[in-house]
């Protein structure tokens, strides 16, 4: 048997000290790096795909599973899995490396060996934090895939980079080492049980934590997750960095770099800490339904493109969140599936609104209009993304969000009258941006002469636009490797099992003032 | 026979005369000479407890305490001499190149 | 009764001119000061029994070290204290700092002195548990020296030899290497 | 051997020896000749390891003062790479800074004796001594260039303040000396084993002031201050020596006192150097954050650094003291690494140690700047480098200890830290090197050498940290 | 089969959307057609299938594939085709097959790419539409639902570079997003309740309890599935979109806003009507809702000069009429209005669409006049379809409302029997008045400048001699939906006019209510002949009214505007809903988003939070460096308090 899982994450990390051996001083060879580079994330794209294809779908397990002894001392194991959830997301982030390879492909001028590295470097070290099964080894893709992201936004980001990859780093560290506490103190907490330490997080899932122990850790899981991913308020790096980064960095950071919280939240924070989750998650819930709202107001009265996509991220993720919150089977499986389908949209749109600013070194809406005549195609690709964004059904982000509220509605309906409004103000920015932008007569002459999509950015946008169709009308091809493992997850956590309605006919009829629409209560 | 804390208070008063004459002096040999008092201190401690435990540890520690004095006092006024050169002060005030 | 006085009279000998080393703006005096202080520690140093180590303070200290104070205090000249006021704008540079060390040094005198008279069994005499002969015994200091401490004593050769080459090294003139 | 006595001096010795040689080199060679007499030192250096590692489970014990126990023998390793890391960094700037190269490799070589004495010393008067040895080496390291006013500055201070605290250690061991009647570490713990610390405050005092001195030595907030400006004001690899080297000698000795002799009592110490350790943590990385000279930057960093290894000191457990000894490990290969790049990077008569020198080095000499990057982000404690399982050891020691709140105050300076270290990152990656400036100095290839071999150990601690944490968890099993 | 239906649409719009931009008018048009055309045939031959089987299990039923399952939610894409969506998918894809003729000639100038960009939407739409009408649970058919909405923006919004447009599409859309909210929150909620949303298994469970009697679950799931409906089917409160969505071109309105997108509301509540029946409370709403629209919308249209706008408020008001029907429990009334409007309001479109057409854009009804005997073809085909509407007896308007007036007044509804039939007069005199302005007196120049320029190119001239008539394809779907004007309504004849109201039959196991409609017909046939009666004087009241207004006495509307001035200015501007909306909602919102939320809360508060606490660290920093003075005597001090604080800790813990 290969070990495929290390394959997936060491390729492309072999692959870019490969490329880091290629003297390039001159810039002669960018050429030969870039396609090196997008041949080599294609391969690693290729690995991803192997390991669905070889993946049993009925399984909950975690399977391709790698053990190597790292720290015995303390129990700390290299040790690597893969279930339908993380599956899913593995995939993910092999598919956009590519199209982010290729969205910077007359972007980046300069240092494209180095560009080149770094996003392969991060591709690795984001592969890597979705496999861990062991703490350590996750905490340490979980830090390492900082550093590649703060030199792609700090190198060849726009005018504020550089404040926008220290915010970066440092917001997301400053979240991030309060969970290294928390899993030291796991490891302590296990050896205390059992008199040895240990990382290995299918042995902590089955740890007996007091309840006021499980409030503080499962607070600092949480605080971590919540600021990758961004739910409101912790949320205000994400525009700058957003802002800043590189088009591929945006892709990137948007398509996977988010769902590291979100699926921090499902991994790790929800199912080690089931009492504090119970306890915690009404509120988490409040603060992501303020975060679609909020992100999704805030988004609309954005001058810039790319703070105008920033902002309906954390909209999006906080349907994400909401649906972990519901922890059952349907809010979970939702939100997983709307971490692909924002994966896929939002990096298109970071994409194509890339191109704009390749194209006129402005981000900013007023600089555009009537573009719909100059570039036909794009449009039409921007079009698809901005609709697979608001949810339209028949395209991806439907499938997750209604998932989503539907899960969450079992849980607690409240929650889903204040999330719905997202659905409502999703299209009010989305549109009124798209038509700031596309509609209308060409006012700068600027934008008279722009060339339409490039084969290139075909190459990069119609595989996002495919799926975005593919995942909207075949969503069961994604839903269905994940379920078991949602399901495991969900019994673990279990504290919000829908009661189901098998047969209605014992239900009483309704009666009295009862306004409650909360049918297990 | 005097109390053994007769000789530690003494030493004890020699010793913050020592740290005062830190701060209170303005001349860097005088602090040099502070630090001696303070080391002479010591040594009046050690030889007490020698005394009072009864056996000669205390003495021969002295003997080293005097060594390193004698070493400090090399190296020390040695870099006094490299200062003056540089500018022309014993003030410690004047040099405050390096700060913040 | 006497043994009393003379500890008092050398205390307050070595007290009162170490007091004098720090209250003096001539360095020269402050040396000259110290070498008395040196000699009444040398006296208590007899008092308790410990004839080599006062010899040692005589010759060693007041002799060597002191010396080699006076030739650089004489070498450079300086015998007043630099009068120039340098930058006192900073708050902890003003003069009034160094009362706050003052007043540190008097309450480490109280924190000692505290710390001593509560600590009881210290309220026995001296050389009360044996006798002088082994304290002041010279040859067994030299035993003691050279089992116990052998290694010490070589290692203080190397403290020297490092002493001398940094001495050399610092106060070597510009453009000797 | 010959004499079990001599065996555990023999790293010592050989250092010693070579430092000799060195001497006697400088003492017969021309007046223009340039010896390469870092290799006298290389060769003991060499020697010492060797030695070190013969003697590796043995415990032998020499003059009853000196032991060479597991935990002694590893500071001596970790002493010989910072050594031999130093000297090959020196090699070039010596002769590049005009530097009196047979006193500066001889003072090196005694003060890597000194601490290698103080590391593995169990009596408080040899610990002295060689404190005094390694100390007074330094002082004069740090002002060896004597043309410089910042460096004989920053010499002198730190000379005074290090005479002034050695003497607060010295009345320490007085007291030590008075209450336990002796100073060997072993009676010491046996004697206070059978007190109650609360009942004699001559005890408190001997604490007390024993840990004033070592917390001078380790640059401990409040008694840091010398730090900043002896290591801004020694030269760039001086100071990357004594961050190093004395802090190693200081922890070692200081782990071996206040863990072992005076161990039964860390319930009472402990919450003292607590706050202290968060002090200094706190206080080095918040400072750290407003200078622009690198140097003093990374003397700021490494006050905080010294924090950290306080944790472990309070964390008062196997995994606390294992985890200073990893840390500082990994913590002396960094930060050496990083003051020998600064090193290479100054010319005779500019040191090129303040930030805006560091604009645009990506372009001029990316494989440095790579380099430094590597070293800078293993000082922040960002995987997969060294600093990193260096944190996690020791914070893992203090949440075991249940000091999840000293934990916490670790992990965010850390993440203030990382802010500054990301300054000069900023510099060498995205900012454009202002006019005026001097270009870029030709870098040693030997120092280059000496970098790449840091950055490889830095990468082999914090990928396959196994076997040093092995050896790290075996050293501490006997700590007399 | 079923799925075929849809299928040739998209196709259609694949074709299309992808090389349509390289093909030649007549290709990409006559493929969108003959996809149209394609998918009619198919729906007559399953409708024919479907009226072979015996009543009682007149069902189709597809299954795709399993679209979306998880846990103990499945979602196969599936269709259904029973009685009541066999009407409606005839209705859509004759009327779409109609329209996208019409279209070839409508749109004829515009350029290829263009031409074939509109009949991709136009296919897309009917694809959605189809998806819409057969779906068989509320998740496919709110993939329709919001594929409809998505079409009807790009086609309102067609021509984008008119800043108008492109507001009203965005304003479709989103007005239409909020209705969807509700209907997702409706779908939830009887998920939660009855654990399925397959229509018919809503239905099987909702009849196992007993109506509702309070405001429960049921109901509060049925009226947020109705506020859905107002969303798309343009009822109070949200139907503000539909009058701007006149900005698209004419062929849209009458095919999207006026026979078959704005009626899926009436629709989706008809294919629930159990569901419906059993939240009364919820039901009374929708009656309500329907009359007030009806009648609200029926008087702005009395004022209005946009010959579009007066259509569109004409549709609000004839959907809430629908609704109306449905909320007193008249499913099959409702629908049969809904079918027999698709045929007529589809003609008044498509006629006004002509006269547009044949004037170069022009809209303003006061710009017209005298159109009668240049545009013969247009006149005629218009004026059947607005004595349809009115309501005058024969024709097919006059049945189905009369149906909605009669069950109205049947259940007990006074008040609102009295609102609609209100409704009706004003209907019969607004419908008249635009036809006498438009094709009767003289053709007039001097009124305000054209209202808007539906035709990209206008040449913008008035040549009074020569305005073409509807060409062929144009005049081919005018006159097929003026017979159907007539002709319509015979399938659902009263039986108190002997007939045997086969429609009703016909739609009746598709409801799956069991109350027995007819019986009580036959005793109410009385009481039904005479308000027929009153309702045949309303109509021809109306349009005397308007006869006389604006035939014979024209300067008598001049100075009635002006006696009623307020009330004129009142309902020319539409009750200022839309201003009253904007200065509620849209700019407190868009204010306190930007100052408020955006660079108050977010930039302030939050990010100053953030950039506080380093700026926090580094004022620490500076202020924390001033210790290090630089002089050894302040160290030395620093040094020495902290050896007393040591030792004073120590000694006094």
């Amino acid at each position: 048997m290969m070990p495929l899982l290390t394959l997936s994450w060491a390729a492309p990390l072999a692959g870019a000290l490969l490329l880091l051996l290629i003297p390039n001083r001159d810039g002669k060879r960018d050429g030969m790096i870039r396609w090196l580079a997008l041949a080599i994330s294609l391969v690693a794209f290729a690995l991803t795909l192997v390991l669905w294809a070889r993946f049993d779908q009925g399984s909950s397990e975690f399977q391709f599973v790698e053990r190597v002894p790292w720290i015995p001392a303390f129990g700390i194991d290299y040790y690597v899995g893969l279930d339908g959830i993380s599956l899913m997301l593995v995939v993910l982030t092999g598919f956009l490396t590519p199209i982010a390879l290729l969205s910077s492909w007359e972007g980046i001028e300069h240092k494209v060996k180095e560009f080149s590295v770094f996003i392969l470097a991060l591709h690795a070290a984001m592969i890597g934090v979705f496999l861990s099964l062991d703490l350590f080894l996750f905490y340490v893709f979980w830090d390492a895939m900082l550093i590649p992201m703060y030199f792609l936004i700090g190198i060849w980001g726009y005018d504020q980079r550089i404040y926008a990859a220290i915010k970066f780093m440092l917001y997301t560290m400053a979240g991030s080492v309060l969970m290294l506490i928390a899993i030291l103190g796991l490891a302590y907490l296990h050896s205390d049980a059992t008199g040895s330490y240990t990382f290995d997080l299918l042995k902590l899932y089955t740890l007996q934590i007091a309840p006021e122990t499980q409030r503080w850790f499962f607070l600092a899981f949480t605080l971590a997750f919540a600021i990758k991913v961004p739910l409101f308020p912790f949320h205000t790096w994400l525009p700058d960095a957003h802002v800043q980064a590189p088009t591929a960095g945006s892709v990137i950071l948007a398509g996977v770099l988010l769902k590291m919280g979100t699926y921090g939240l499902v991994r790790f924070a929800f199912p080690l800490f089931p009492t504090a989750a119970a306890e915690f998650a009404p509120w988490i819930a409040v603060l992501a339904v303020i975060g679609i709202i909020y992100g999704a107001l805030v988004a609309m009265v954005q001058p810039d493109m790319k703070k105008l996509v920033a902002y309906s991220s954390v909209s999006h993720l906080g349907f994400v969140v909401l649906g972990i919150c519901a922890m059952n089977v349907q809010g979970v499986q939702g939100a997983i599936y709307q971490m692909l389908a924002h994966g896929v949209s939002t990096g298109g749109l970071f994409l194509i609104v890339g191109m704009l600013s390749d194209r006129r070194h402005t981000r900013l809406i007023s600089e555009f209009g009537g573009l719909k005549s100059v570039m036909p195609r794009l449009t039409a690709a921007f079009l698809i993304i901005t609709l697979a964004s608001i949810g339209m059904p028949g395209l991806n982000g439907f499938v997750g969000e209604f998932l989503i509220m539907l899960g969450a509605f079992r849980w607690d309906p409240r929650y889903v009258v204040g999330a719905g409004l997202g659905v409502i103000l999703s299209a009010v920015y989305m549109l009124w941006m798209f038509q700031r932008v596309y509609y209308g007569e060409v006012t700068h002459d600027k934008n008279a002469k722009l060339a339409d999509l490039r084969p290139r950015e075909w190459a990069a946008a119609a595989p996002l636009c495919a799926m975005a169709i593919v995942m909207g009308v075949f969503p069961m091809l994604f839903l269905k490797p994940m379920e078991p493992a949602v399901r495991k997850v969900v019994e673990q956590v279990g504290f919000s099992q829908p009661v189901r309605v098998q047969n209605p006919e014992v239900k009483k009829p309704e009666g009295g003032k009862e306004v409650v629409l909360n049918v297990q209560h | 026979m005097i109390p053994l804390h007769h000789y530690l208070i003494v030493s004890a008063v020699l010793f913050a005369i020592g740290t005062a004459g830190v701060f209170l002096r303005r001349n860097l040999i005088t602090i040099l000479l502070s630090v001696e008092i303070m080391l002479n201190a010591v040594n009046l401690t050690f030889v007490a407890f020698g005394r009072y435990r009864g056996d000669v540890d205390g003495q021969i520690i002295t003997f080293f305490v005097m060594t390193v004095a004698a070493a400090e006092a090399a190296v020390g006024l040695a870099l006094i001499i490299a200062l003056f050169r540089h500018r022309e002060s014993l003030n410690p005030d004047a040099f405050t190149s390096l700060k913040w | 009764m006497p043994e009393i006085v003379t500890f008092y009279l050398l205390a307050g000998i070595l007290v009162v001119s170490s007091a004098l080393v720090i209250g003096q703006r001539n360095p020269m005096y402050s040396v000259l000061f110290l070498i008395v202080a040196f000699a009444a520690l040398a006296g208590l140093y007899i008092q308790l029994d410990a004839p080599f180590v006062a010899v040692a303070q005589i010759i060693i200290y007041a002799g060597a070290i002191m010396v080699l104070f006076l030739f650089v205090v004489m070498l450079l000249n300086a015998p007043q204290e630099d009068a120039a006021e340098w930058d006192r704008t900073h708050p902890l540079r003003r003069p009034g700092m160094a009362r706050v060390g003052a007043v540190l040094a008097g309450v480490l005198i109280l924190q000692l002195a505290y710390a001593l008279v509560r600590a009881n069994e210290l309220q026995a005499p001296v050389g009360s548990q044996t006798g002088p002969a082994i304290v002041s015994n010279v040859r067994e200091l030299g035993k003691v020296l050279f089992d116990r401490h052998a290694f010490a004593f070589e290692a203080t050769s190397i403290l020297i030899l490092v002493a001398m080459v940094g001495a050399v090294v610092l106060a070597r003139r510009e453009g000797e290497s | 051997m010959f004499n079990t006595d001599l065996d555990a001096l023999i790293p010592m010795l050989c250092v010693t020896l070579t430092a000799l040689a060195t001497l006697g080199t400088e003492a017969f060679r021309g007046r223009a000749e340039r010896l390469p007499m870092g290799w006298w030192g290389l060769i003991g250096l060499g020697g010492a390891a060797l030695s070190a590692a013969l003697l590796w489970n043995r415990n032998v014990v020499g003059y009853g003062v000196i032991v060479a126990d597991n935990f002694g023998l590893f500071v001596t390793f970790i002493l010989v790479v910072v050594g031999a890391l130093t000297i090959m960094f020196s090699s070039q700037v010596v002769y590049r800074d005009g530097i009196p190269a047979g006193e500066y490799y001889a003072l090196v070589l005694f003060s890597i004796v000194g601490m290698i004495m103080m590391a593995t010393a169990t009596d408080l008067l040899v610990i002295f001594i060689a404190l005094e040895i390694l100390s007074l080496a330094v002082y004069v390291l740090t002002g060896v260039r004597r043309e410089s006013a910042k460096g004989i500055e920053g010499a002198f201070k730190y000379f005074l303040l290090g005479a002034f605290s050695s003497a607060f250690f010295l009345y320490g061991i007085a007291f030590t000396y008075g209450v336990a009647g002796s100073t060997r570490l072993e009676a010491v713990g046996s004697f206070l084993s059978a007190q109650a610390l609360s009942d004699n405050p001559m005890i408190l005092l001997a604490v007390g002031l024993l840990l004033v001195g070592f917390a001078f030595k380790i640059s401990a907030v409040p008694f840091h201050m010398w730090t900043p400006d002896a290591y801004e004001g020694a030269p760039a690899i001086v100071t990357g020596f004594m961050s190093t080297g004395v802090k190693v000698a200081a922890f070692a000795a200081f782990t071996r006192v206040f863990l072992s002799a005076f161990e039964p009592f860390s319930g009472d110490w402990a919450p003292l150097v607590a706050w202290v350790a968060a002090a200094t943590m706190i206080l080095g990385t918040v400072v750290g954050v407003a200078q622009t000279n690198l140097k003093r930057m990374l003397a700021y960093s490494s006050i905080a650094h010294g924090g950290y290894l306080l944790v472990g000191l309070v964390a008062a457990n196997s995994v606390g003291k294992a985890a200073i000894l990893f840390y500082l490990l990994a913590y002396s290969v960094t930060n050496l690494a990083a003051f020998g790049a600064i090193a290479l990077l100054g010319s005779r008569d500019r040191d090129n140690d303040e930030l805006r020198d560091y604009a645009g080095l990506w372009n001029t000499r990316p494989a440095l700047a790579a380099l430094m990057t590597v070293c800078l982000l293993s000082l922040g404690g960002l995987p997969p480098t060294a600093g990193f399982i260096g944190k996690w050891y020791i914070f893992s020691a203090a949440v075991s200890a249940g000091y999840y709140w000293l934990a916490i105050v670790g992990v965010l300076t850390s993440v203030v830290s990382v802010f500054f270290y990301l300054r000069v990152v900023v510099m060498m990656y995205m900012a454009d090197r202002e006019a005026g400036l001097p270009g870029p100095v030709t870098v040693p290839g030997l120092g280059m050498a000496a970098l790449t071999v840091a950055i490889a150990m830095i990468f082999y601690l914090g990928v396959l940290p196994t076997q040093v944490l092995d050896f790290a968890a075996e050293s501490i099993a006997t700590i007399f | 089969m079923l799925a075929l239906i849809p299928l040739f649409p998209l196709i259609g719009f694949v074709v299309n959307a992808t090389l349509g931009r390289r093909l030649p008018k007549s290709v990409s048009g006559g493929l969108a057609s003959l996809a149209m055309l394609a998918s009619f045939a198919v729906s007559v031959t399953v409708w024919w299938q479907l009226v072979g089987m015996p009543a009682e299990d007149r069902s189709i039923d597809q299954v795709v594939y399993t679209w979306l399952a998880s846990d103990d939610l499945t979602l196969p894409l599936a269709f259904r085709l029973d009685p009541l969506s066999a009407v409606m998918i005839l209705v859509v894809t004759g009327i779409s097959s109609l329209i996208h003729i019409y279209s070839t000639a409508y749109m004829h100038d515009e350029v290829d790419s263009e031409f074939a960009r509109y009949f991709s939407y136009l296919n897309l739409f009917a694809a959605f539409m189809l998806v819409l009408v057969l779906g068989s649970s509320f998740p496919v058919m709110f993939v329709g639902w919001e594929g409809v909405g998505l079409c009807s923006y790009l086609l309102i919004g067609f021509w984008f570079k008119k800043q108008s447009a492109s507001d009203a599409g965005k304003k479709a859309f989103v007005v239409n997003r909020i209705g969807d909210y509700a209907f997702i929150l409706g779908m939830l909620a009887l998920f939660a309740r009855f654990g399925t949303l397959d229509f018919q298994g809503v239905a099987q469970a909702v009849g196992q309890v007993e109506p509702e009697t309070s405001f429960g679950i049921v109901s509060i799931a049925t009226l947020l599935l109705f506020i859905g409906a107002t969303g798309k089917s343009a009822q109070i409160p949200l139907y503000t979109w539909l009058p701007d969505a006149m900005e698209g071109p004419t062929p849209v309105s009458a095919l999207i806003h006026a026979a078959t997108m704005v009626t899926a509301g009436v629709y989706m509540i008809g294919r629930n009507a159990v569901l419906f029946s059993h939240a009364p409370e919820t039901m009374l709403i929708v009656a309500v809702i329907g009359a007030i629209t009806a009648l609200m919308a029926a008087t702005i249209g009395l004022v209005q000069n946009d010959i579009k706008r007066v259509l569109a408020y004409s549709t609000v008001s004839q959907l809430g009429l629908m609704f109306l029907a449905m909320g007193v429990g008249a499913f099959g009334a409702g629908i049969f209005h809904l079918y027999t409007h698709a045929f007529f309001k589809a003609c008044l479109f498509l006629g006004s669409g002509a006269v547009i057409h044949a004037l170069h854009g022009e809209q303003d009804i006061r710009n017209m006049g005298g159109l009668r005997k240049q545009l013969p073809i247009t006149f005629s085909t218009f004026a059947i379809a607005t004595i349809a509407i009115a309501g005058v007896p024969g024709l097919a308007g006059f049945f189905s409302k009369d149906e909605i007036l009669f069950e109205t007044f049947a259940e007990g509804h006074t008040i609102l029997w009295f609102v609609a039939a209100l409704t009706s007069l004003l209907t019969a005199t607004y419908m008249s008045r635009l036809v006498y302005l438009t094709f009767f007196g003289q053709r007039r120049n001097g009124a305000p400048a054209a209202h808007g320029h539906d035709h990209g190119h206008g040449h913008g001239a008035h040549d009074h001699g020569h305005l073409h008539d509807a060409p062929p394809a144009m005049a081919l779907a005018l006159i097929v939906l003026a017979i159907g004007s007539i002709a319509a309504g015979y399938i659902g004849l009263p039986h108190a006019l002997g007939g045997h109201n086969v429609l009703h039959a016909w739609l009746e196991p598709a409801f799956g209510l069991h109350e027995a409609v007819a019986e009580g017909e036959a005793d109410h046939a009385s009481l039904e002949l005479s308000l027929m009666g009153v309702s045949t004087l309303i109509a021809f009241a109306g349009i005397a009214i308007a006869t006389f207004i604006w035939l014979w006495r024209r300067e008598l509307a001049a100075s009635l505007a002006q006696t009623f001035a307020p009330l004129y200015r009142l309902l020319l501007n539409k009750y200022y809903v839309d201003e009253l909306y904007d200065a509620t909602i849209v700019q407190p919102i868009k204010v306190v988003s930007q100052q408020g939320l955006w660079r108050g809360f977010d930039v302030r508060i939050i990010d100053g939070a953030v950039n506080g606490t380093g700026a926090l660290v580094s004022g620490g920093s500076a202020v924390l460096r001033r210790l290090q003075t630089g002089s050894v005597r302040t160290y030395a001090g620093s040094l020495f308090m902290g050896v007393v604080v040591v030792l004073g800790y120590y000694l006094w813990r």
